[in-house]
């Protein structure tokens, strides 16, 4: 079965898939952040999505009211559990996501979900695409999945060109000189290396994807 | 990997755990991981409370007490705690006077401490924000220069004005001011190993050093070789003094800083050679500080901040305080 | 070998000035290697003297000021001075109420001391010693167990009993008293590196400690596999109450004490384990010292040092104290 | 020519060539007690003896009066420079023996000197022979002397003596397990190597012998 709109079935899939990949992935995501950072990455989204899905585990009475509900639930988790710079960017994000997503979100609705959580990472850490950060993986996830929207595509196949997009973007910070963030330290050092926060969106939405092609 | 702790994932409470017996002048609050002070301060007075990423210490667990903090809320290792400590210590430490947040720059602890002030804000407690941004090895990147060991001239000043009664917003000014007469540098001879990883934050050879590094094991301007006392000093006196010159008036605080893992004698010999090329641009310190105050882990090399301070800063920074890590009788 | 030092020979006398930069509190006879009190206690009072070989700071330069020590000399590195440096030492420091020495138990101090002491009774000074015997990892030596981390103890309660006037025999007294109230034993997860030779004391495979080791690179009683925290303090807890376990009416004093190289974080990790060793042992210290105090230049690992104290030592230890590595408001 | 008597020029030549002796056996002398002791006896004895020779080369108006005043000199300079344990043992020893040693001193005389100081190593430090200290290097070198003394020896055969007992006497140190000095924490550990007290307190005699052969 392939979903056609984004309910909250699939919301908890989507989050469920993530967190799975976020622990297969821990350890890359935590080697991209030693070489540019401060080596925790992965450790502190492993923490956030080990959070995350006690919270699912223990929904509300009734289960979670809608999809929107699920994720700020998602985003609240993620700001209270995982600190540093990642911990309230994407906290904020999917609160901010949650908070635009209607019941059963078609991929237009998602799309505007989506620039919704990336203008709340954008507002929170005020980075410009460009500027080697998670922002550089989720800006061009925005477009593609709104330009898939706008051709009628279905939900899986929309999402997918999402994923396919932010990995674009998040292969593409390599070369970039890191502008925020803990590896604008370096200056021009930071270049030649792939940001784990771009990084990391990509595999949310990838995760995205493979939930609704399920 | 060597260390002395039980397992990567409990350095952090096993260590509030040590404090807490070592300090029964402290409040330990191990579920949400608050410091305070176990006796409040007798009526209202401006609260500080600082934070940030464990891996500091004595920053910024040690410098709870009169005269300095009251209250930290110390995160995982390197990683800036979440906002709903931060208001748990905002909580604990708000006497009625407001509350003063001492937030080091880096974009973890500034949002954090964003979101967490406005958590404050709506449960009605007045907050105020002092960024602490010295650390002068880092140009060019929008997220700003990080903070490092003005952290402490601002505990030690800001506190000793909020134990006066001054109110929030003078405190929060001074510290600002503070935070613009301080510059820091530092420089390793290794990296710290963070547990939860195993490894060194770099690798650096055996007669490399990395020069203009940061506190979480970020990589400096450059490495270099490793050369004596007395050059390295001048090279970090040298870019703390950039730009920044204290004026006539001024009583520098100076404050050499271990990262660690570095023995006293060593941090003395510094302290001999910063002295000496400090005088060689005609500056003579008012106060210096000797320690382990803002330490990355076990890194090995040292920091050295100095502050332009004037009189009131000079005079709030003699006075007393009765922390873990800093005692002024 | 990577240390922040201009050469070898250098570090005491380069060490010694950035003390006298950093404290002008005291004074230091850079000549003699004298470090004494800036300012003479008000009237004729006990001089503590202490001293011995360089490399373990802030022991026992970093304790010279009201309620702790009088003067101290610093020798070589891991050298002890010899008999005419402490008796400059003890010159410095007679008010005229006699002087008494605190040596810590190696064969070095313990002839270097004894020498100067005859000079100085020539000289008319009056001398009485305290010799600090403490480590119980040794057993079986004629030359008697090692001085270490009680030595803090000693210039700590010695210092204050000092400052209320007591005489001479009475001081001495108390130290001895202390001395014998004190067990401390060391676990090292690395050597120091004496930068004479360049290399570390001994050598350790990743996963070995040194168990029972001395503050001079000494080896220790045996080499084990590296284990968490929790069961290394009970190693050393065990180590330390073996033969010596603190009355009912004791009020232990607990010293967590790093060698060197030990970041802060981990003493605490220690310290929550030695408490939790401890209870399990029906101790409960009445006061705890976290922090490097008797260091072994760069070694990593730490100390443990349990001084059953009486109700005056208590006081004591608690009274007031300025000095560069422990202020007592 | 050989010395029949320990005179004056002896004991300077003595002592020279005990500094260069230290000098170079320096980085020997370290290794060994870098191996039982704290790795500094090596550097503990140069420093020692640079001093010495700097005493020697600013001698009293009109030179040493005897070549007891000059080894007299030599121990309260050893004392007053090196510091440890083997500054005031030597120190001392070097006191004892000049206070014992008449102006022109024959073999037997020079054995007196010799146990004199020996006998200062006691009283000071405590160590019994066989408590792996340089009491064993000393103790038989005094029998020897005594013994060659006796027999009529010229000072160049009876110093000669002397230093190889004390040669044999640090070697026999090896097997040994300290009771004294900083080797003694080891215990058992200490067995195995050679002491760096009595080898350098061999080399010391060495000198006299090479010196009273010239
Ligand atoms: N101002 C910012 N805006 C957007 N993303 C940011 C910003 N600062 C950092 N990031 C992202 O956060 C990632 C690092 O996250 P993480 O390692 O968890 O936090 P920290 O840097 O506090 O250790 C970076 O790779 C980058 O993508
Ligand atoms: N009590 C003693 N009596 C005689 N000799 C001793 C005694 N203690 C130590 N020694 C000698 O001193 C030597 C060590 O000297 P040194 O390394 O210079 O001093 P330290 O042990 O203080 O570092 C030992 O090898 C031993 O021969
Ligand atoms: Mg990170
Ligand atoms: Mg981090
Ligand atoms: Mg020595
Ligand atoms: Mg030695």
């Amino acid at each position: 079965m392939t979903h056609r709109t984004l309910d909250t079935a699939l919301a908890e899939a989507w989050i469920r898939t993530a967190a799975a990949a976020v622990e297969d992935a821990e350890r890359h995501l935590t080697a991209l952040d030693t070489a540019i950072g401060d080596g925790d990455h992965g450790s502190n989204l492993r923490r956030g999505f080990t959070a995350v899905l006690a919270a699912l585990d223990a929904p509300p009475e009734g289960g979670f009211e809608s999809p929107g509900a699920l994720l700020r639930t998602v985003g609240s988790t993620l700001t209270a559990k995982v600190g540093g710079a990642s911990g309230p960017l994407y906290g904020q994000a999917f609160r901010a996501a949650g908070a635009e997503l209607p019941p059963d979100a078609d991929p237009a609705a998602c799309a505007d979900a989506l620039a919704a959580g990336l203008a709340a990472v954008r507002a929170l850490g005020g980075a410009e695409p460009g500027d080697k950060t998670l922002v550089d993986a989720l800006a061009p996830a925005v477009d593609a999945l709104r330009a898939a929207a706008e051709t009628g595509a279905t939900l899986a196949r929309a999402t997918a060109a999402a994923a396919d997009a932010a990995e674009r973007g998040a292969r593409d910070t390599t070369p970039l000189q890191a502008r925020r963030g803990r590896a604008s330290y370096l200056g021009p050092r930071s270049t030649g290396h792939q940001d784990p926060g771009a990084t990391s969106a990509a595999l949310l939405l990838r995760a995205l994807a493979d939930a609704a092609a399920r | 990997m060597k260390k002395l702790i039980n397992s990567p994932g409990s350095v952090v409470d096993d260590a509030l755990v040590g404090l807490a017996a070592a300090h029964p002048a402290l409040a330990v609050d191990f579920e949400r991981r608050v410091v305070s002070r176990a006796v409040c301060p007798a009526g209202p007075k401006v609260a500080l409370v600082s934070g940030g990423g464990s891996g500091h210490e004595p920053l910024h667990i040690g410098f709870v007490g009169p005269g300095m903090l009251d209250a930290a809320c110390p995160g995982e290792l390197f990683t800036s705690p979440p906002p709903d400590r931060i208001l748990a210590a905002a909580q604990a430490a708000d006497s009625g006077a407001g509350v003063l947040f001492v937030v080091k720059n880096y974009t973890g602890d500034v949002l954090n401490f964003r979101l967490a002030a406005e958590l404050a804000a709506e449960q009605g407690h007045r907050v105020a924000t002092v960024l602490v941004d010295d650390d002068v090895a880092v140009r060019d990147s929008a997220a700003g220069r990080r903070g490092t060991g003005a952290t402490v001239v601002v505990h030690k000043t800001c506190g000793a004005l909020a134990e006066r009664g001054a109110a929030l917003e003078e405190v929060r000014e001074l510290g600002e001011r503070v935070v613009a007469a301080s510059r820091s540098f530092a420089v390793a001879l290794a990296a710290g190993t963070n547990p939860e990883t195993g490894r060194p934050g770099f690798d650096l050879a055996e007669d490399e050093i990395e020069v203009g590094v940061g506190i979480h094991g970020e990589p400096g301007r450059r490495r270099e070789r490793l050369r004596p006392a007395n050059e390295l000093a001048a090279t970090v006196v040298d870019a703390v003094l950039e730009g920044n010159r204290p004026g006539p008036g001024d009583r520098p605080i100076v404050l050499v800083n271990g990262l660690g893992a570095t023995p006293l004698i060593e941090l003395y010999v510094v302290c001999a050679a910063v002295t000496a090329r400090l005088a060689e641009h005609g500056v003579t310190p008012a106060r210096t500080l000797v320690g382990s105050y803002v330490t990355s882990l076990d890194a090995a090399g040292f920091s050295l901040t100095l502050t332009a301070a004037d009189r009131l800063m000079l005079e709030l920074w003699d006075a007393p305080a009765d922390t873990p890590a800093l005692v002024r009788a």
